[in-house]
């Protein structure tokens, strides 16, 4: 199969994540394995300075975040060529504890061929070239969470 | 010639707008187009030090030409995913 | 929080996998991040000698496949302790291609405690030690899958 | 004493019966078990070389005594999980 029939699903979007359907969307008829990260709004937070959030609030440059979202799945590709389908979404608007905010799949006929590293690959290169930003706010008022990853020419 | 140019997160909060229509002159690079930003708006002027600039939705570097009818963002390093590191 | 207070869910099931109720069980007010493996009845095998798979008939020991899935958290709890929640779910019976029939997910604070490779370890625990066994009905009849792991004294 | 014997996957389909209770004398030992189940099922015979015995819950080992009232099991390597290896 080449990797232009692979299913790779990439989104913002102010929906709910549905892991159910992502999944589905990614499983061909010999996939035997997936690896799924998420990631929730946390509303107790104790490394570092310990505290409370009331809720996060994500923006997106959106259409350079689906070109973005779109590179990782091709790295990913090229680093692990056993991955058959890619899910990236990322979910955007006032998000809080407990929530699903991100979502990064991916599957394999196996579950040796990558699958766990390419999912862990997956969300770290999204938190570093996605132009994704949060808002966290607390009960001490509100600020922007910022990153501290500077793309290199060719990101 | 003319370009757009977007502001998101603490740029857009200290910019005070989403975006800007500027005429900017031909061949003009990355950090010449950051100098005249600082100059033009002064509340900008310390962000121009750490910003990322995307031209035509991808990453874009100090010494890059400017092409006709870009679609420029400036923006503070990203911070999407979840609340997990 | 004690791990006696952290949510472990272990069980096998006939009815259709959930991802997102079963995430949302092991949710807790300060997680941020969660890892999730899925394994699904493969339609085609291409590794090895290739065929086709119409189902898969899965049979378990239940009483005693839920004590061993209680070890397998509680292994994983012994090398990560900063797991939060963890889920394992077997699914029984007549399983087709593409369908998920089996989970392991792991719930921390932050993804670089262990979710991943505490997923990765569940995942091959439960093919080392749970009394579940599977039978392939293909184009080629029949035949009972059977593992090569040998338990020890003490698992 | 008594104690139950259950059998699954292909140890069931060889055996023809899900379980069995028995008596078994106090102090057998698994791997006695074992030799007795041989000789009374030569169906069986076989299957008892590579077989994986549980005694309430827990694999059992050759020297391990059963106790009175033993759930037993008897079945061949797991092979749970997907289809995925």
């Amino acid at each position: 199969m080449q990797p232009s029939n692979l299913p790779t699903i990439f989104s913002i979007t102010e929906s709910e994540l549905d892991l159910n359907d992502l999944l589905a969307q990614i499983t061909l008829p010999n996939t035997g394995a997936a690896a799924i990260f998420t990631g929730m709004v946390r509303g107790e937070t104790r490394r570092g300075e310990v505290h409370d959030t009331a809720y996060l609030e994500y923006e997106a440059y959106v259409p350079m975040a689906e070109t973005k979202m779109k590179q990782v799945a091709d790295e990913i590709r090229v680093k692990w060529p056993a991955i058959e389908g890619i899910a990236i979404v990322q979910r955007v608007g006032k998000l809080y504890p407990q929530t699903p905010t991100v979502l990064i799949a991916c599957t394999a006929a196996h579950r040796d061929t990558g699958v766990f590293e390419a999912a862990r690959y997956g969300i770290d290169r999204l938190k570093e070239i996605v132009p994704v930003w949060k808002k966290e706010v607390g009960t001490n008022g509100e600020f922007w969470v910022e990153g501290d990853y500077l793309p290199k020419p060719g990101e | 010639m003319r370009v757009k140019l977007l502001f998101f997160a603490t740029l857009r909060d200290r910019a005070g707008m989403k975006f800007l229509e500027l005429e900017i002159p031909e061949g003009m690079t990355v950090q010449e187009l950051k100098d005249k930003i600082s100059a033009d708006y002064p509340n900008l002027k310390q962000s121009m030090q750490s910003v990322l600039i995307s031209v035509n939705k991808e990453y874009a570097f100090d010494e890059a030409v400017i092409p006709a009818n870009a679609e420029i963002a400036m923006f503070p390093p990203v911070s999407g995913g979840s609340w997990d590191s």
